[in-house]
């Protein structure tokens, strides 16, 4: 069962590679690296199971950590991309309201 | 991977490459876990797939997103990689098979490290203990290589003069401040989790997977988060510039002096053996005290690094800021 | 067939670390090389690891009962690598930036010719005086 | 009582992966990005809280289960923040969401409401 839900999660991640390929607009790459991740730790926690030593939980959790911190910070700085190509006239107009 | 590679190769959109470089990343390390290297898979997810990405598109932002056309035919190129793939698949037939036990690699050194590590050094983890007791002396030039490129980082992107007018950058942070209200009361509540387990990964790494290089990453990892979330300004007033500097050069010190204070008690450089009464006590104590030095610096510099690229962005754009 | 599936595993690292080297060597973008030499770097490590694999072996933490572990000495190395690495990348980041400073373009053929021009001009200066 | 944990833990797990496929298959057949989106953000936590279940019925050994719990509510936590900032970041970017001929019809103020619900 442990290994049906691997290979399930293996598809997952082939598909989510290539939205992340052929995704038209920013957010659909975010998206799908996003989901990549989530499912990463699926996957470690998956593997560890399949090869009878599950202590190593702990990378699973790092990457659950890490994952976030990238999407935060691919966010921020695509934010600072759309504020810089367009964003000077809305962001002041932002702050006096 | 294969298949991600080429991709890169392809998409002329810097953001995009920079994205499918983040799953490289990822994928590299789920193989890892699967080739049982588990401190490797460690070491990758902290950094490959966050802190490499995160640089990455900190520097596309400063330089653009585009890439030109290139102008001559890439021909050239191509017959050199062809020639030099085929030599290199033709050299692989010597090889040993993939998983065979019997290989000359397995037949060396690497028995004493698997079947003795635990008489002789007393950590169960034998990545922990040939890192830190057997191979000391590597894994301090590898400290030291990072704590120069932390100068280097220092040296090319430390900001001189500050300008005055910072309009551009805070309304980028005041705009991060009213979108991501969720964002931020969510990452209040965790980085204090983060910290903590970044401590047991550094103190855990002798009986699982882990030790001072990742704990620094993961270490770093929260104050960078911290900085994304609440501007720069903020992140270096919880952590001030010259105590990043101080505790990068402090780490290469405790690993230093460790080694010192072994030579002053009759072993050699770096042989935690004669650091207590008993030997095993002291390969402990030893490899504690060298973790700690290779925590304190990998998370400093990766702190440096982050925070010189960041307020080098901050300074490019209130540069711009005051021409226009 | 017994050679492809005892081989497979270099071959692969082959076709990676020839792809790097491809983006490295054909492209002038120069984030884009520094990723050519990140999947180069990645493709090395992946080549260690998959040698110090030992077939039926766990992971090298000491366990009771266990008696069969990979080797753990490359694992040893490439974890340092891969500090190392993000450290020279980030070095490597750091002089794009300042290069986009100095030059404005990130892209080597643009700088060449802008070095190239420099020379030339430096060279008119001479002759005149 | 153990055939009974087994059972259970094989019928988590498989939901899990049904829920993980069909969030994969979504990702890849939907229109645009806001559906895509749905389709991700709502199967995402359930799977993982259901495998990460399904992994805990597994094993009995305390440790493990408390790793596993940890990284369940580190999902719990970030995966919904992560979707919310994301969908935000689009909107407010300005990313139309593709809105469909046979919905043009209807009244705009209702499609324009209907959407950021989703997310």
């Amino acid at each position: 069962m442990v290994i049906a839900a691997t290979l399930a999660i293996l598809v997952v991640m082939v598909l989510a590679i290539i939205r992340a390929v052929a995704g038209p607009s920013l957010y659909d790459r975010i998206l799908a690296v996003n989901m990549f991740g989530t499912k990463t730790v699926l996957l470690i926690s998956l593997l560890g199971f399949v090869m009878g030593r599950p202590e190593f939980l702990d990378i699973a959790m790092v990457y659950a950590l890490i994952n976030f911190i990238s999407v935060i910070g691919v966010l921020r700085l695509s934010d600072a991309f759309n504020s810089k190509h367009n964003g000077r006239v809305a962001n002041p107009m932002k702050r006096d309201s | 991977m294969v298949g991600i590679a080429l991709a890169v190769n392809q998409i002329k959109d810097m953001f995009a490459v920079v994205m499918l470089a983040g799953i490289y990343g990822l994928v590299s390390a789920s193989f890892f876990v699967a080739m049982d290297a588990v401190d490797v898979a460690f070491t990758e997810a902290s950094v490959g797939a966050g802190i490499s990405t995160l640089l990455m598109l900190t520097t596309v932002a400063m330089t653009g997103r585009t890439e030109h056309e290139a102008s001559h035919k890439p021909l050239l190129a191509l017959l050199v990689v062809t020639v030099t793939g085929g030599l290199l698949i033709y050299g692989t037939f010597d090889m040993p098979y993939f998983g065979s036990a019997d290989a000359p690699v397995h037949n060396h050194v690497a028995p004493r490290y698997i079947y003795d590590s635990m008489k002789e050094i007393g950590v169960p983890n034998m990545v922990t203990s040939v890192l830190a007791s057997y191979r000391g002396f590597d894994t301090f030039g590898e400290v030291t290589v990072i704590f120069t490129a932390g100068i280097g980082v220092l040296a090319l992107l430390s900001v001189v003069r500050r300008p005055k007018n910072d309009a551009a950058v805070e309304a980028i942070n005041d705009s991060m401040h009213e979108k991501h209200l969720v964002l931020r009361v969510v990452i209040k509540t965790m980085i204090p989790f983060i910290l903590l387990y970044a401590f047991y990964v550094q103190f855990h790494g002798d009986y699982g997977p882990g030790g001072g290089f990742q704990a620094g990453v993961i270490f770093a990892a929260a104050i960078i988060m911290y900085a994304l979330l609440f501007g720069l300004s903020a992140a270096r007033r919880v952590i001030t510039q010259p105590v990043v500097q101080l505790l990068s050069a402090l780490g290469v010190l405790i690993y230093g002096s460790v080694g010192f204070v072994s030579m002053l008690n009759g072993g050699s450089f770096l042989d935690y053996s004669v650091l207590s009464a008993d030997p095993i006590a002291g390969q402990h104590l030893g490899i504690l005290l060298i973790e700690l030095g290779v925590g304190l610096t990998v998370a400093s510099v990766m702190i440096i690094i982050f925070f010189s690229f960041s307020a080098r962005s901050e300074y490019q754009q209130a540069k711009k800021g005051e021409s226009l | 067939m017994t050679m492809i599936l005892g081989l497979y595993n270099y071959w692969i690292v082959i076709v990676l670390m020839m792809i790097g080297f491809y983006i490295i060597i054909a492209h002038g973008h120069l984030i884009k090389k520094i990723i050519g030499l990140n999947i180069f770097q990645t493709s090395v490590f992946i080549f260690y690891i998959s040698v110090g694999k030992v077939e039926g072996a766990t992971a090298p933490i000491w366990q009771e009962g266990i008696l069969l572990y990979s080797n753990p000495l490359p694992h040893v190395l490439i974890l340092t690598a891969i500090v190392v690495g993000i450290a020279t990348t980030a070095l490597g980041l750091a002089l794009i930036v300042r290069i986009k400073e100095a030059y404005g373009s990130v892209d080597e053929d643009e700088i060449q010719s802008m070095d190239n021009q420099d020379v030339a001009n430096q060279e008119k200066e001479h002759q005149q005086c | 009582m153990e055939a009974m944990l087994s059972l259970l833990s094989g019928f988590f797990l498989l939901f899990g992966s049904f829920l993980c496929l069909s969030g994969g298959v979504g990702i890849l057949r939907f229109p645009d990005f806001y559906t895509r989106m749905h389709a991700v953000g709502v199967t995402d936590t359930l799977a993982a809280a259901m495998i990460l279940i399904g992994l805990m019925l597994q094993n009995p050994e305390t440790l493990v289960i408390i790793k596993l719990m940890l990284i369940l509510l580190m999902t719990l936590f970030i995966s919904p923040a992560a979707s919310h900032a994301l969908g935000q970041a689009a909107v407010l970017n300005n990313l139309s969401p593709l809105v469909d001929s046979n919905i043009k019809d209807l009244d705009k103020s209702t499609a324009s409401g209907d959407k950021p619900s989703k997310s």
